[in-house]
Protein backbone atom coordinates (compact mmCIF):
# COMPACT_ATOMS: atom_id res chain seq x y z
CA UNK A 1 0.00 0.00 0.00
CA UNK A 2 0.80 3.54 -0.80
CA UNK A 3 0.13 6.17 2.30
CA UNK A 4 -0.69 9.07 0.65
CA UNK A 5 -1.74 12.71 2.18
CA UNK A 6 -4.91 14.12 0.97
CA UNK A 7 -5.94 17.90 1.74
CA UNK A 8 -9.32 19.97 0.85
CA UNK A 9 -9.73 23.59 0.42
CA UNK A 10 -12.82 25.52 0.20
CA UNK A 11 -15.86 24.16 -0.82
CA UNK A 12 -14.37 20.46 -1.17
CA UNK A 13 -13.30 21.04 2.57
CA UNK A 14 -17.13 21.90 3.15
CA UNK A 15 -18.41 18.58 1.16
CA UNK A 16 -15.87 16.31 2.98
CA UNK A 17 -15.90 18.01 6.09
CA UNK A 18 -11.85 17.56 6.74
CA UNK A 19 -9.27 19.41 6.01
CA UNK A 20 -6.58 16.75 5.74
CA UNK A 21 -6.28 13.04 6.00
CA UNK A 22 -4.20 10.49 5.51
CA UNK A 23 -4.93 7.22 3.12
CA UNK A 24 -3.51 4.24 2.75
CA UNK A 25 -4.24 3.32 -1.57
CA UNK A 26 -3.32 0.34 -3.53
CA UNK A 27 0.07 1.36 -5.18
CA UNK A 28 -0.33 2.76 -8.86
CA UNK A 29 -3.94 4.08 -7.97
CA UNK A 30 -4.90 6.60 -10.58
CA UNK A 31 -6.47 9.88 -9.49
CA UNK A 32 -9.95 8.73 -10.52
CA UNK A 33 -9.66 5.71 -8.21
CA UNK A 34 -8.60 7.82 -5.47
CA UNK A 35 -12.32 9.58 -6.38
CA UNK A 36 -13.73 6.47 -6.49
CA UNK A 37 -12.48 6.01 -2.61
CA UNK A 38 -13.29 9.30 -1.52
CA UNK A 39 -16.57 8.97 -2.87
CA UNK A 40 -17.11 5.71 -0.78
CA UNK A 41 -16.06 7.47 2.43
CA UNK A 42 -17.83 10.38 1.58
CA UNK A 43 -20.87 9.45 -0.47
CA UNK A 44 -22.83 12.92 -0.19
CA UNK A 45 -19.60 14.52 -1.67
CA UNK A 46 -20.06 12.05 -5.29
CA UNK A 47 -21.01 14.95 -7.23
CA UNK A 48 -17.91 17.70 -5.62
CA UNK A 49 -15.57 14.72 -6.29
CA UNK A 50 -16.49 14.25 -10.11
CA UNK A 51 -15.89 18.38 -10.41
CA UNK A 52 -12.84 18.74 -8.26
CA UNK A 53 -9.65 20.10 -9.60
CA UNK A 54 -6.91 17.88 -8.00
CA UNK A 55 -3.43 18.44 -7.43
CA UNK A 56 -0.23 16.00 -6.98
CA UNK A 57 2.67 17.14 -5.62
CA UNK A 58 1.23 20.92 -6.27
CA UNK A 59 0.83 20.44 -9.90
CA UNK A 60 -2.17 20.10 -11.33
CA UNK A 61 -3.20 16.17 -12.01
CA UNK A 62 -5.81 14.94 -14.05
CA UNK A 63 -8.23 11.33 -13.65
CA UNK A 64 -5.29 9.12 -15.21
CA UNK A 65 -2.55 10.37 -13.31
CA UNK A 66 -1.43 7.69 -11.49
CA UNK A 67 -0.64 8.56 -7.44
CA UNK A 68 3.36 8.29 -6.65
CA UNK A 69 5.03 7.32 -3.22
CA UNK A 70 4.10 9.15 -0.26
CA UNK A 71 2.14 11.89 -2.17
CA UNK A 72 0.49 15.02 -1.58
CA UNK A 73 -2.53 15.19 -3.23
CA UNK A 74 -4.66 18.29 -2.97
CA UNK A 75 -8.75 18.65 -3.98
CA UNK A 76 -9.97 21.45 -4.41
CA UNK A 77 -12.52 24.10 -6.51
CA UNK A 78 -11.59 26.35 -9.61
CA UNK A 79 -9.35 29.02 -8.37
CA UNK A 80 -10.82 32.42 -7.61
CA UNK A 81 -7.77 34.36 -6.33
CA UNK A 82 -7.73 38.26 -6.93
CA UNK B 1 22.77 38.29 -17.66
CA UNK B 2 21.78 40.82 -14.20
CA UNK B 3 20.11 38.82 -11.67
CA UNK B 4 16.46 39.99 -12.25
CA UNK B 5 14.31 39.96 -8.40
CA UNK B 6 11.30 37.80 -8.68
CA UNK B 7 9.05 37.99 -5.73
CA UNK B 8 6.01 35.65 -4.93
CA UNK B 9 4.12 35.53 -2.22
CA UNK B 10 0.87 34.47 -0.09
CA UNK B 11 1.32 36.75 2.59
CA UNK B 12 -1.64 38.04 5.80
CA UNK B 13 -0.12 40.81 5.77
CA UNK B 14 -1.36 44.37 4.82
CA UNK B 15 0.37 45.13 1.34
CA UNK B 16 2.68 47.81 0.80
CA UNK B 17 3.62 49.07 -2.72
CA UNK B 18 6.13 51.54 -2.01
CA UNK B 19 8.53 48.73 -0.59
CA UNK B 20 7.37 45.97 -3.72
CA UNK B 21 8.37 48.93 -5.86
CA UNK B 22 11.92 49.03 -4.50
CA UNK B 23 12.58 45.80 -4.30
CA UNK B 24 12.05 45.00 -7.90
CA UNK B 25 13.55 48.41 -8.99
CA UNK B 26 17.29 48.00 -11.01
CA UNK B 27 19.44 50.96 -11.51
CA UNK B 28 18.60 49.98 -15.27
CA UNK B 29 14.97 50.68 -14.17
CA UNK B 30 12.95 53.38 -15.64
CA UNK B 31 9.49 52.00 -15.96
CA UNK B 32 6.77 49.80 -14.01
CA UNK B 33 3.09 48.80 -14.23
CA UNK B 34 1.30 47.76 -10.98
CA UNK B 35 -1.77 45.73 -10.56
CA UNK B 36 -3.90 45.65 -7.79
CA UNK B 37 -7.45 44.54 -7.15
CA UNK B 38 -9.23 45.19 -4.09
CA UNK B 39 -12.33 43.90 -1.98
CA UNK B 40 -15.77 45.86 -3.74
CA UNK B 41 -17.97 46.77 -1.12
CA UNK B 42 -20.88 47.22 -3.61
CA UNK B 43 -21.05 44.37 -6.16
CA UNK B 44 -23.77 44.64 -8.90
CA UNK B 45 -25.37 41.59 -9.67
CA UNK B 46 -28.68 40.43 -11.83
CA UNK B 47 -30.28 43.60 -10.48
CA UNK B 48 -30.05 42.81 -6.44
CA UNK B 49 -28.34 45.15 -4.43
CA UNK B 50 -25.52 43.09 -2.83
CA UNK B 51 -23.54 44.13 -0.17
CA UNK B 52 -20.02 42.24 0.73
CA UNK B 53 -19.13 42.89 4.64
CA UNK B 54 -16.00 40.98 3.74
CA UNK B 55 -14.04 38.16 1.82
CA UNK B 56 -12.48 34.88 3.72
CA UNK B 57 -9.44 34.69 0.90
CA UNK B 58 -7.82 31.01 1.51
CA UNK B 59 -4.66 29.71 -0.17
CA UNK B 60 -3.23 26.02 -1.05
CA UNK B 61 0.07 28.19 0.46
CA UNK B 62 2.92 26.28 -0.97
CA UNK B 63 1.23 24.93 -3.99
CA UNK B 64 0.01 29.07 -4.53
CA UNK B 65 3.77 30.06 -4.31
CA UNK B 66 4.72 27.50 -6.60
CA UNK B 67 2.34 28.35 -8.79
CA UNK B 68 3.32 32.39 -8.87
CA UNK B 69 6.56 31.53 -9.74
CA UNK B 70 5.60 30.06 -12.70
CA UNK B 71 3.40 32.98 -13.70
CA UNK B 72 6.26 34.75 -13.34
CA UNK B 73 8.78 31.87 -15.41
CA UNK B 74 6.03 32.37 -17.99
CA UNK B 75 6.13 36.41 -18.32
CA UNK B 76 9.74 36.07 -18.66
CA UNK B 77 9.64 34.03 -21.82
CA UNK B 78 6.63 36.35 -23.28
CA UNK B 79 8.38 39.44 -22.36
CA UNK B 80 12.52 38.88 -21.95
CA UNK B 81 12.56 43.04 -21.41
CA UNK B 82 10.84 42.69 -18.05
CA UNK B 83 13.27 43.24 -15.23
CA UNK B 84 11.92 42.51 -11.84
CA UNK B 85 7.99 41.10 -11.11
CA UNK B 86 6.32 40.74 -7.86
CA UNK B 87 3.33 39.00 -7.36
CA UNK B 88 1.63 39.12 -3.36
CA UNK B 89 -1.70 37.21 -2.63
CA UNK B 90 -3.03 38.54 0.84
CA UNK B 91 -5.30 36.16 2.18
CA UNK B 92 -7.18 36.20 5.52
CA UNK B 93 -10.84 38.11 6.25
CA UNK B 94 -10.36 41.55 3.94
CA UNK B 95 -12.89 44.32 4.00
CA UNK B 96 -14.09 46.38 0.98
CA UNK B 97 -11.38 49.16 -0.27
CA UNK B 98 -8.80 46.49 0.18
CA UNK B 99 -6.18 45.73 -1.28
CA UNK B 100 -6.10 41.72 -2.18
CA UNK B 101 -3.32 40.92 -5.14
CA UNK B 102 -0.58 42.82 -6.50
CA UNK B 103 1.18 42.14 -9.63
CA UNK B 104 3.61 44.27 -10.75
CA UNK B 105 6.53 44.28 -13.38
CA UNK B 106 9.82 46.50 -14.37
CA UNK B 107 11.61 47.53 -17.71
CA UNK B 108 14.44 49.76 -18.94
CA UNK B 109 11.48 51.04 -20.62
CA UNK B 110 7.60 51.59 -20.40
CA UNK B 111 7.36 50.35 -24.66
CA UNK B 112 8.79 46.86 -23.84
CA UNK B 113 5.52 44.91 -22.66
CA UNK B 114 5.45 45.94 -18.48
CA UNK B 115 1.54 47.09 -19.59
CA UNK B 116 1.00 43.66 -21.23
CA UNK B 117 2.98 41.59 -18.54
CA UNK B 118 1.34 42.47 -15.52
CA UNK B 119 -1.75 41.70 -17.48
CA UNK B 120 -0.85 38.61 -18.35
CA UNK B 121 -0.29 38.26 -15.06
CA UNK B 122 -3.04 38.92 -13.37
CA UNK B 123 -5.21 36.68 -15.69
CA UNK B 124 -2.80 33.68 -14.95
CA UNK B 125 -3.01 34.09 -11.66
CA UNK B 126 -6.77 34.30 -11.75
CA UNK B 127 -6.76 30.80 -13.68
CA UNK B 128 -3.65 28.46 -11.72
CA UNK B 129 -2.87 30.10 -8.30
CA UNK B 130 -4.88 28.13 -5.95
CA UNK B 131 -6.22 30.62 -3.82
CA UNK B 132 -10.27 30.96 -3.24
CA UNK B 133 -12.27 33.52 -1.41
CA UNK B 134 -15.82 33.25 0.61
CA UNK B 135 -18.31 36.58 0.38
CA UNK B 136 -19.50 37.56 3.48
CA UNK B 137 -22.53 39.63 3.60
CA UNK B 138 -25.63 39.70 5.61
CA UNK B 139 -27.35 36.65 4.22
CA UNK B 140 -24.13 34.58 5.08
CA UNK B 141 -21.46 33.38 2.81
CA UNK B 142 -20.77 32.17 -0.84
CA UNK B 143 -17.98 31.17 -2.23
CA UNK B 144 -16.82 32.07 -5.37
CA UNK B 145 -15.96 30.12 -7.80
CA UNK B 146 -13.10 30.62 -10.84
CA UNK B 147 -14.13 29.45 -15.06
CA UNK B 148 -10.85 28.39 -15.54
CA UNK B 149 -9.84 24.43 -15.71
CA UNK B 150 -5.95 23.87 -15.85
CA UNK B 151 -4.35 21.82 -18.43
CA UNK B 152 -1.94 19.25 -18.27
CA UNK B 153 1.33 21.18 -18.08
CA UNK B 154 -0.25 24.04 -16.54
CA UNK C 1 -23.41 59.64 -10.35
CA UNK C 2 -21.17 59.46 -7.83
CA UNK C 3 -18.11 61.79 -7.65
CA UNK C 4 -15.46 60.32 -8.83
CA UNK C 5 -12.16 61.47 -7.05
CA UNK C 6 -9.51 63.09 -9.45
CA UNK C 7 -6.00 63.90 -8.02
CA UNK C 8 -3.13 65.62 -9.89
CA UNK C 9 -0.24 67.08 -8.56
CA UNK C 10 3.43 68.39 -8.73
CA UNK C 11 4.99 67.70 -5.91
CA UNK C 12 8.63 67.77 -4.27
CA UNK C 13 7.91 65.06 -2.34
CA UNK C 14 8.46 61.43 -2.14
CA UNK C 15 5.50 59.39 -4.18
CA UNK C 16 3.35 57.04 -2.14
CA UNK C 17 1.68 54.45 -3.98
CA UNK C 18 -0.30 53.56 -1.01
CA UNK C 19 -1.71 56.29 -0.13
CA UNK C 20 -2.55 57.77 -3.30
CA UNK C 21 -4.41 54.22 -4.23
CA UNK C 22 -6.42 54.69 -1.08
CA UNK C 23 -7.68 58.49 -1.97
CA UNK C 24 -8.68 57.12 -5.52
CA UNK C 25 -10.46 53.52 -4.43
CA UNK C 26 -14.00 53.98 -3.79
CA UNK C 27 -16.29 50.98 -2.59
CA UNK C 28 -16.86 50.35 -6.08
CA UNK C 29 -13.67 49.83 -6.65
CA UNK C 30 -12.06 46.21 -7.50
CA UNK C 31 -9.07 46.93 -9.74
CA UNK C 32 -6.07 49.35 -10.23
CA UNK C 33 -3.51 49.92 -12.80
CA UNK C 34 -0.74 51.86 -11.59
CA UNK C 35 2.61 53.08 -13.81
CA UNK C 36 5.24 54.69 -12.58
CA UNK C 37 8.36 56.14 -14.08
CA UNK C 38 11.78 56.39 -12.23
CA UNK C 39 15.40 58.09 -12.80
CA UNK C 40 17.70 55.12 -14.36
CA UNK C 41 21.21 55.45 -13.56
CA UNK C 42 22.32 53.49 -16.35
CA UNK C 43 21.10 54.16 -19.63
CA UNK C 44 22.38 52.46 -22.61
CA UNK C 45 22.69 54.75 -25.72
CA UNK C 46 24.84 54.79 -28.87
CA UNK C 47 27.29 52.53 -27.62
CA UNK C 48 28.70 54.79 -24.84
CA UNK C 49 28.61 53.87 -20.86
CA UNK C 50 26.68 57.27 -19.29
CA UNK C 51 25.71 57.25 -16.41
CA UNK C 52 23.35 59.88 -14.55
CA UNK C 53 24.35 61.00 -11.16
CA UNK C 54 20.64 62.24 -10.86
CA UNK C 55 18.10 64.25 -12.77
CA UNK C 56 16.82 67.85 -11.63
CA UNK C 57 13.36 67.93 -13.00
CA UNK C 58 11.24 71.31 -13.37
CA UNK C 59 7.64 72.21 -13.82
CA UNK C 60 5.70 75.41 -14.95
CA UNK C 61 3.32 74.19 -11.85
CA UNK C 62 0.37 75.94 -13.02
CA UNK C 63 -0.06 74.96 -16.06
CA UNK C 64 1.37 71.68 -15.83
CA UNK C 65 -1.54 71.00 -13.16
CA UNK C 66 -4.23 72.02 -15.83
CA UNK C 67 -2.79 69.89 -18.41
CA UNK C 68 -2.78 66.54 -15.76
CA UNK C 69 -6.41 67.40 -15.39
CA UNK C 70 -6.95 67.78 -18.97
CA UNK C 71 -5.61 64.37 -19.00
CA UNK C 72 -7.40 62.95 -16.80
CA UNK C 73 -10.50 64.58 -18.53
CA UNK C 74 -9.50 63.01 -22.35
CA UNK C 75 -8.87 59.43 -20.45
CA UNK C 76 -12.72 59.68 -18.58
CA UNK C 77 -13.92 60.39 -22.18
CA UNK C 78 -12.22 57.56 -23.28
CA UNK C 79 -13.27 55.26 -20.60
CA UNK C 80 -16.07 56.07 -18.91
CA UNK C 81 -15.70 52.88 -16.70
CA UNK C 82 -12.49 54.43 -15.04
CA UNK C 83 -13.51 55.80 -11.66
CA UNK C 84 -10.67 57.05 -9.52
CA UNK C 85 -7.27 58.83 -11.57
CA UNK C 86 -4.01 59.90 -10.00
CA UNK C 87 -1.59 61.64 -12.14
CA UNK C 88 1.29 62.61 -10.00
CA UNK C 89 4.65 64.55 -11.06
CA UNK C 90 7.35 64.83 -9.05
CA UNK C 91 9.95 67.63 -9.57
CA UNK C 92 13.32 68.76 -8.20
CA UNK C 93 16.79 66.64 -7.85
CA UNK C 94 16.15 62.92 -8.45
CA UNK C 95 18.87 60.24 -8.12
CA UNK C 96 18.39 56.84 -9.80
CA UNK C 97 15.94 54.17 -9.11
CA UNK C 98 13.82 57.04 -7.46
CA UNK C 99 10.07 57.17 -8.71
CA UNK C 100 9.30 60.20 -10.40
CA UNK C 101 6.21 59.83 -12.22
CA UNK C 102 2.41 58.33 -11.29
CA UNK C 103 -0.29 57.70 -13.42
CA UNK C 104 -2.90 55.41 -11.65
CA UNK C 105 -6.51 54.72 -12.89
CA UNK C 106 -9.08 52.24 -11.00
CA UNK C 107 -12.19 50.93 -11.75
CA UNK C 108 -14.87 48.07 -10.66
CA UNK C 109 -13.20 45.44 -12.83
CA UNK C 110 -10.06 45.05 -14.43
CA UNK C 111 -11.14 44.73 -17.91
CA UNK C 112 -13.01 47.77 -18.65
CA UNK C 113 -9.65 49.76 -19.72
CA UNK C 114 -7.83 50.15 -16.41
CA UNK C 115 -4.85 49.78 -18.24
CA UNK C 116 -5.10 51.10 -21.26
CA UNK C 117 -6.28 54.32 -19.62
CA UNK C 118 -2.90 54.53 -17.59
CA UNK C 119 -1.19 53.30 -20.54
CA UNK C 120 -3.01 56.37 -22.18
CA UNK C 121 -2.23 59.05 -19.43
CA UNK C 122 1.62 58.47 -19.11
CA UNK C 123 1.81 58.73 -23.25
CA UNK C 124 -0.40 62.31 -22.61
CA UNK C 125 1.74 63.32 -19.83
CA UNK C 126 5.13 63.13 -21.88
CA UNK C 127 3.33 64.80 -24.49
CA UNK C 128 1.61 67.84 -23.19
CA UNK C 129 2.81 68.49 -19.50
CA UNK C 130 5.13 70.99 -19.63
CA UNK C 131 8.02 69.39 -17.15
CA UNK C 132 11.50 69.17 -18.15
CA UNK C 133 14.45 67.12 -17.06
CA UNK C 134 17.89 67.92 -17.29
CA UNK C 135 20.46 65.10 -16.69
CA UNK C 136 23.68 65.21 -14.86
CA UNK C 137 26.72 62.79 -15.14
CA UNK C 138 30.11 62.82 -14.75
CA UNK C 139 30.67 65.37 -17.77
CA UNK C 140 28.06 68.01 -16.78
CA UNK C 141 24.21 68.46 -17.21
CA UNK C 142 22.04 67.77 -20.76
CA UNK C 143 18.50 68.67 -21.40
CA UNK C 144 16.53 66.34 -22.21
CA UNK C 145 13.60 67.51 -25.04
CA UNK C 146 10.87 65.32 -25.62
CA UNK C 147 9.54 65.14 -29.61
CA UNK C 148 5.76 66.10 -29.29
CA UNK C 149 4.32 69.54 -30.15
CA UNK C 150 0.99 69.81 -28.85
CA UNK C 151 -1.74 71.08 -31.74
CA UNK C 152 -4.37 73.80 -31.53
CA UNK C 153 -6.73 72.64 -28.45
CA UNK C 154 -4.03 70.75 -26.31
CA UNK D 1 0.39 99.30 -24.39
CA UNK D 2 -0.09 95.84 -22.91
CA UNK D 3 1.67 94.77 -19.92
CA UNK D 4 2.38 91.03 -20.20
CA UNK D 5 3.99 88.36 -18.24
CA UNK D 6 6.75 86.13 -20.06
CA UNK D 7 8.24 83.37 -18.24
CA UNK D 8 10.98 81.25 -19.41
CA UNK D 9 11.88 77.41 -18.57
CA UNK D 10 14.41 74.43 -19.23
CA UNK D 11 16.59 75.47 -22.52
CA UNK D 12 14.64 78.96 -22.97
CA UNK D 13 15.89 80.10 -19.37
CA UNK D 14 19.38 79.39 -20.05
CA UNK D 15 18.85 81.22 -23.90
CA UNK D 16 17.95 84.02 -22.32
CA UNK D 17 19.12 84.12 -19.00
CA UNK D 18 15.60 85.34 -17.35
CA UNK D 19 13.14 83.28 -15.08
CA UNK D 20 10.13 85.99 -15.93
CA UNK D 21 10.16 89.57 -17.60
CA UNK D 22 7.22 91.95 -17.50
CA UNK D 23 7.02 93.36 -20.94
CA UNK D 24 4.87 96.25 -22.84
CA UNK D 25 3.58 94.64 -25.95
CA UNK D 26 1.33 96.88 -28.55
CA UNK D 27 -2.18 95.98 -28.78
CA UNK D 28 -3.35 92.75 -31.01
CA UNK D 29 0.34 91.52 -30.96
CA UNK D 30 0.44 87.82 -31.95
CA UNK D 31 2.73 85.37 -30.40
CA UNK D 32 5.11 85.76 -33.51
CA UNK D 33 5.05 89.69 -33.37
CA UNK D 34 6.45 88.85 -29.52
CA UNK D 35 8.95 86.25 -30.69
CA UNK D 36 10.16 89.07 -32.87
CA UNK D 37 10.34 91.64 -30.02
CA UNK D 38 12.47 89.15 -27.76
CA UNK D 39 14.66 88.51 -30.75
CA UNK D 40 15.30 92.02 -30.69
CA UNK D 41 16.06 92.13 -27.13
CA UNK D 42 17.98 88.34 -26.84
CA UNK D 43 19.50 88.45 -30.24
CA UNK D 44 21.25 84.74 -29.75
CA UNK D 45 18.09 83.29 -28.53
CA UNK D 46 16.89 83.99 -32.20
CA UNK D 47 17.34 80.21 -32.99
CA UNK D 48 15.62 79.06 -30.15
CA UNK D 49 12.67 81.30 -30.05
CA UNK D 50 12.03 80.03 -33.47
CA UNK D 51 11.36 76.44 -32.31
CA UNK D 52 9.93 77.29 -28.55
CA UNK D 53 6.64 75.92 -27.41
CA UNK D 54 4.76 78.88 -26.05
CA UNK D 55 1.62 78.95 -23.93
CA UNK D 56 -1.06 81.58 -23.24
CA UNK D 57 -2.43 81.97 -19.61
CA UNK D 58 -1.55 78.12 -18.91
CA UNK D 59 -3.08 77.45 -22.67
CA UNK D 60 -0.54 76.33 -25.39
CA UNK D 61 -0.41 79.02 -27.76
CA UNK D 62 0.75 79.55 -31.75
CA UNK D 63 2.01 82.19 -34.19
CA UNK D 64 -1.03 83.53 -35.13
CA UNK D 65 -2.78 83.86 -31.70
CA UNK D 66 -3.05 87.22 -30.36
CA UNK D 67 -1.78 88.12 -26.99
CA UNK D 68 -4.60 89.07 -24.99
CA UNK D 69 -4.52 92.02 -22.06
CA UNK D 70 -2.22 91.10 -18.79
CA UNK D 71 -1.46 87.86 -20.41
CA UNK D 72 0.93 85.34 -18.60
CA UNK D 73 2.67 83.95 -21.84
CA UNK D 74 5.28 81.27 -21.24
CA UNK D 75 8.11 80.05 -23.96
CA UNK D 76 10.23 76.30 -23.17
CA UNK D 77 11.07 73.81 -25.50
CA UNK D 78 9.63 70.47 -25.75
CA UNK D 79 8.24 68.94 -22.77
CA UNK D 80 9.88 65.70 -20.88
CA UNK D 81 7.90 64.97 -18.08
CA UNK D 82 7.59 61.35 -16.55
Amino acid sequence: MNEITVLFFATMRDHTGERKILLDVPENTPVSGLKTLLAERYPHATGALDATLVSINRDYAFDEDIIPAGAEVAMFPHVSGG
Amino acid sequence: MPEFPTIFSITEDELNLDELLAQITLTSTGAACFFTGMVRGATQRDGLPPETEYLEYEAYTPMAEAKMGQVADEIRQRWPTVEGIAIVQRIGRLYPQTPTVLIACTAAHRDTGVFEAARYGIDRLKEIVPVWKKEIGPDGGTWIEGGYTPQPGE
